[in-house]
């Protein structure tokens, strides 16, 4: 693709060494890198505690903690994962260290501000700590009037969360201007990647979306310590209103989750086939739909909530659009498989679980867009499981392929591709039999957050810690293999998977000015296949 | 980069006297009661007057389709919250 | 969100595009954070109207007129300063960026006497769903002049020390984006609140 | 109930919804089949056979037509179910004349049920076989969700509205509600019973007033009932691992710590007046948070609890 790619002759990214180097660093990658970190131990805390929910279920009664432990463990392990995991992990880390790789420039165009967000992100991070002083018991989602009354340091929490958005909207701010003002001469709209495609319609997302969340929050804790009672039916507020403006954030929030990964699969789909991407525009646009469809549905999430008949009838309606674009991706992820020289790697073993778990969410989605079965299903472990699969079996598995497919980017080492699959089977047996369970057990009417339950659940629950323990193996060996590959993977050369976007064509790791010359980009970056179709 | 223009004074100055006209007669149309009207009557009067500032005094007038397209964006969401609340309470 | 060490932006024009981009972005981001507060106005004036036809009048539309002024002057002042530098008046910048600030203050001064006379009437924000409007949006705004006198000065600062000619002044520009956005907010805070109750 | 494939709805309207269940459900698995089937078969068949293979893949970019076509046949799909799934929904929810009306009032943790000719009950409701139901749901502290899972309906109870939910029992039966709002510590305790009743039975319990005792029923026995149906024990132990308030046994005859430091003698006015006020004496170390059922119970009533806790020394 690249006529002059300048092979990267600069020093490694990571070659400068002490705190400081990192602390202040301007570089997107050291940036991007930090975030990762920061993730990866939210994802293992986040982890304990759905293990700790799990240990809890696999008896009816409340056998090993008490209520208020279970409530607070579900909270932080919802919480935790969402703000300070999943929203994260790729936008900010995999983002951070990619988009001006791909883009053919040397960092985001407002460095300091990126290292801003970086620290706000860390500060919130210290506050929502803080806040563990009397543990939030809500639930991820806060509703009113419950958390106004609660005796958890909700304005606290609220204030830490606050600043997370505020780090992920200056993110999504720097990912926009970077994208539009950045690109290398010859990169047109048309010959980015897939991936910056995804992170551009995440980037608007968080930017639009985010401040209504930070001001709810706001809102919540004005409730609490200043006696507001717009969320308050005594003094005349709507709890409902909580919901709409938390949902209008929250909605949304699920795309700039699952976007990026959209476009990590989508990257790596066609290296590992050998083949171009089928239908290159239809899944860069349809990224764009997604994320503007998926602001007109928030009510969804309400349709018990007492709203309406008008506004449910208009929010079942759209729900269901964001199916289309969704379908229109698998297809032509499918599509690009055929006819192609497929090998197995592990971010390709991982990108396929992407799919095929993903289409299980996707297919339990109109379940739950359709009124007479939502009305049925919601809040029950149905709910659960469809969140699960689209979330964990979707960005999550995305993000897997991601780490395994730039890792050696990132590092200048090779994983070993044998743990590597040994962890991918296990992760994906344990997601199947924890999460598939969930299903079941919804339909039969157990309702989430649940510290004990009928004993007719018994056995889904069973199955489904079991399952979980499987899933916990499998992360810990892939863990394991990051630590080991960290230590002494072999050295991997520039481009070891032999791939056409511009982040392979400069050494490993990456140097750290990215590219010695800007590249001159004449072409896009699936060009794998010659022969005539 | 864009200089700026020997008329830049005049227009500023011309602007500026038409918002502080707008917001005396916003103030005297307040003191006049027309049910419902007086609300619309206000919000016309500030949108003309945002748009003054919008337009001259950010400099909106001689940007580029992107940049509109960035002012104008975040218009159609604020209206989507607004419009898709109100589907809500207001129909209960 | 000054520039950065990188390459590209010794492009000065790219790299005042792309800071004016993103101060677009972020006024996008600055009108959503209203819009929440919008939506619970629009949502509340339409259950309670008699409520708000009561607790407006307590209200003073005089002082509230005068800081409408205050403010359309204090960008007036913006728009000459960035206009001044534009045509390489780097000292009649900070002339006018000082009068905007000195109007900032007035401004947060007269919202102080409100607050107060209405604190001594016992109107405090947990009184009814119109006075925890009125305290939460002109407070948040309130935060926002204050942030804005910060960055201002920061400006005053820099122009200080001859940082802006003709040549470059991306910064003001940027902060004078900034300033009458917060601007044109009290444009609608102002007959939402005080006058179409 | 029963197992996964006896679906077990309790009314022909429950069935509907589990039509659409099952449509969506056949539409989803044909889906299903289709997409993974491609995928594995592709995965499988198209695997690399020789790397002098990886430079001869065709050089496909796209199809209109296919595009086209899984733009247009998603969204036929998808329209034709929300059409149903609203259909079926709006049915569901359309007002019924000559329904039983049921006041259900949620509270942290229990739901309090009043009747139109004043009778109330506690996590019990009492419904004719055969008429429609119309419950219309409060709440009075945080939001709760009214949920029966074995009609397929569901509705949140918000403090300051009254939300309204509608059934057609068929059968009789007892049949379980769930709390799905999640709403603090008791929130997995909060449940409660939909008993359906056939009409003769009904309206002979309607007679008498609801649930009063047998005759010559002695009181710890009535009290003992009462205790059982009334939700304490999703906050109460009788003995052993304590949950949200303090256990029962014991109570009675105890020099018990309060809140503010003072003490109390676990006395017959001090039971009583736990269960009508009971922030009056709250014991030390618990929350403050137990509903009072001064409404709920009636006098002889609340003696017949005091009556049965005094049995459980």
């Amino acid at each position: 693709m690249s006529e002059a790619a300048a092979a990267g002759t600069g020093r490694g990214y990571l070659e400068e060494r002490g705190w400081r180097s990192w602390a202040y660093t301007l570089d997107h990658k050291r940036i991007g890198v930090m975030y990762l970190w920061a993730t990866t131990v939210f994802f293992l805390l986040g982890g304990l505690f759905a293990m700790l929910l799990r240990l809890e279920l696999l008896s009816p009664q409340a056998k090993y903690f008490s209520h208020h432990a279970y409530n607070v463990f579900f909270t932080l392990h919802g919480a935790m994962m969402i703000f300070l995991f999943i929203i994260p992990a790729i936008p900010s880390g995999l983002g951070n260290f990619l988009i001006p790789l791909h883009l053919g420039a040397r960092d985001v165009v407002f460095p300091r501000l990126n290292l801003a967000s970086f620290w706000i992100f860390v500060a919130g991070f210290l506050v929502i700590i803080g806040s563990l002083v009397a543990p939030m018991d809500t639930g991820w989602t806060f509703y009113t009037p419950y958390s106004a009354k609660t005796g958890a340091a909700v304005a606290t929490l609220s204030f830490g969360v606050f600043l997370i958005g505020m780090s992920s909207i200056l993110t999504g701010l720097n990912f926009i201007v970077t994208i539009h003002k950045l690109r290398a001469p010859g990169m047109t709209w048309n010959r980015m990647p897939l991936f910056l495609w995804g992170m551009y319609a995440t980037s608007i997302i968080q930017v639009v979306a985010t401040p209504v969340v930070g001001v709810t929050f706001l809102l919540l804790a004005a409730e609490r310590l200043l006696g507001v009672g717009f969320f308050d039916p005594s003094k005349g507020g709507d709890p409902v209103l909580f919901q709409h403006f938390f949902w209008f954030y929250s909605h949304p929030v699920v795309y700039v989750m699952i976007l990026p990964a959209m476009g990590i699969v989508s990257e790596v789909i066609p290296v590992f086939s050998r083949k171009p991407i089928f239908g290159y525009k239809a899944i860069a646009y349809s990224s764009l739909a997604i994320a503007f469809i998926g602001f007109l549905v928030w009510g969804h999430h309400m349709f018990t909530s007492g709203m309406s008949p008008l506004a449910n009838a208009i929010f079942s309606f759209l729900t269901f659009f964001v199916a289309v674009p969704t379908a229109v991706k698998v297809f032509n992820w499918i599509a690009t498989l055929y006819r192609g020289s497929i090998t197995f790697e592990s971010p390709m073993l991982y990108a396929l679980t992407f799919i095929f778990l993903f289409i299980v969410g996707g297919l339990t989605g109109p379940f739950l867009g359709a009124m007479a079965t939502n009305v049925q299903l919601h809040d029950t472990y149905f709910v659960v499981a469809h969140f699960h699969y689209t979330m964990m079996g979707g960005t999550v598995m995305g993000f897997f392929a991601g780490l395994h497919y730039w890792f050696p980017k990132m590092t200048g080492k090779m994983l070993d591709e044998k743990r590597a699959r040994l962890a991918w089977a296990l992760i994906f047996i344990g997601f199947n039999v924890t999460f598939f369970t969930m299903f079941i057990v919804g339909v039969r009417g157990m309702p989430r957050r649940y510290a004990e339950y009928l004993p007719k659940f018994q056995t889904e629950n069973v199955i489904s810690t079991i399952g979980s323990a499987i899933l916990t193996i499998g992360i810990l060996v892939m863990a394991w293999n990051f630590v080991q590959g960290l230590r002494k993977g072999a050295k991997a050369p520039g481009n070891p998977w032999r791939s056409l976007t511009l982040e392979w064509q400069v050494a490993s790791p990456a140097p750290t000015e990215n590219f010695h010359e800007i590249p001159q980009v004449a072409d896009w970056p699936y060009g794998y296949g010659t022969r005539k179709a | 980069m864009a200089h700026g223009s020997r008329g830049g004074t005049a227009v500023y100055l011309a602007v500026f006297a038409g918002l502080l006209a707008l917001t005396v007669v916003t103030v005297l149309a307040s003191y006049v009661d027309m049910g419902l009207m007086n609300v619309v009557v206000a919000l016309l009067i500030a949108s003309v007057k945002a748009s003054l500032v919008a337009l001259f005094f950010m400099h909106l007038k001689g940007e580029s389709r992107l940049v509109w397209g960035f002012a104008l964006v975040p218009l159609f969401f604020l209206a989507l919250i607004i419009l898709g609340t109100l589907v809500d309470t207001q129909l209960r | 969100m000054s520039g950065g060490h990188s390459a590209e932006h010794h492009d000065p024009v790219v790299a005042f595009e792309a800071a004016k981009l993103g101060v677009w972005t972020f006024l996008a981001t600055e009108v959503l954070l209203f819009g929440a507060l919008f939506t619970a106005y629009t949502v509340f004036r339409l259950k309670f109207p008699e409520l708000f036809h009561a607790e407006h009048e307590k209200l003073n539309r005089v002082l509230g007129a005068v800081n409408t002024v205050v403010l359309i002057t204090s960008s007036l002042t913006v728009a000459l300063g960035i206009d001044a530098v534009k045509r390489g008046k780097a000292r009649l910048l900070q002339w006018y960026f000082g009068a905007t600030i000195a109007l900032a203050g007035v401004f947060l001064c007269v919202k102080y006497v409100e607050y107060s006379e209405k604190f001594h009437h016992g109107l405090f924000p947990g009184t009814n769903i119109f006075f925890s409007l009125y305290y939460m949006m002109t407070g948040i705004h309130g935060i926002h002049v204050i942030a804005g006198m910060g960055v201002l000065g920061y400006i005053l600062v820099l122009a200080r020390r001859g940082r802006f000619s003709e040549a470059y002044y991306t910064p003001v520009e940027m902060v004078g984006l900034y300033w009458h956005f917060v601007d044109l907010v009290w444009i609608y805070l102002f007959p939402l609140l005080y006058l179409a109750g | 109930m029963g197992s996964v494939l006896d679906f077990g709805a309790a009314s022909a309207e429950a069935g509907r919804v589990d039509a659409v269940f099952l449509l969506i459900a056949g539409i989803g698995g044909f889906f299903f089949l289709l997409t993974q089937g491609m995928l594995i078969w592709f995965a499988v068949r198209y695997r690399r056979r020789g790397p002098d293979r990886d430079n001869e893949t065709p050089n496909i970019t796209g199809h209109h037509l296919l595009e086209f076509f899984w733009i247009l046949i998603p969204s036929i799909v998808v329209v034709t179910i929300f059409y149903y799934g609203w259909r079926v929904y709006a049915d569901l929810s359309a007002p019924r004349p000559d329904a039983t009306e049921v006041y259900v009032t949620g509270k942290q943790w229990l739901w309090e049920v009043r009747y139109p000719d004043g009778r109330t009950a506690i996590n019990e409701i009492r419904v004719p076989q055969g008429k429609p139901v119309k419950f219309i749901l409060t709440a009075t502290d945080v939001i709760h969700g009214f949920y029966l899972p074995d009609y397929r309906v569901k509705m949140d109870a918000i403090p300051g509205r009254l939300t309204t939910l509608w059934v057609q029992p068929e059968k009789t039966g007892s049949y379980t509600i769930f709390c799905t709002v999640y709403c603090g510590e008791g929130h997995s305790s909060m449940n409660a019973q939909l008993i359906v009743m056939d009409p003769a039975g009904y309206a002979e319990w309607a007679r008498g007033g609801g649930g009063t005792a047998e005759e010559g029923e002695p009181l710890p026995v009535r009290g003992e009932r009462l205790v059982n149906r009334a939700g304490c024990l999703n906050c109460h132990a009788i003995s052993g691992k304590e949950k949200i308030g303090p256990n029962l046994q014991g109570l009675y005859g105890a020099k018990i710590p309060l809140e503010g430091g003072k003490t109390a003698v676990g006395d017959e006015e001090y039971l009583r007046e736990s269960l009508e006020d009971p922030g009056a004496k709250v014991v030390k170390g618990y929350p403050n948070v137990m509903p009072t059922y001064k409404t709920s119970m009636r006098p002889e009533e609340i003696r017949a609890v005091v009556e049965y806790l005094k049995t459980l020394r």
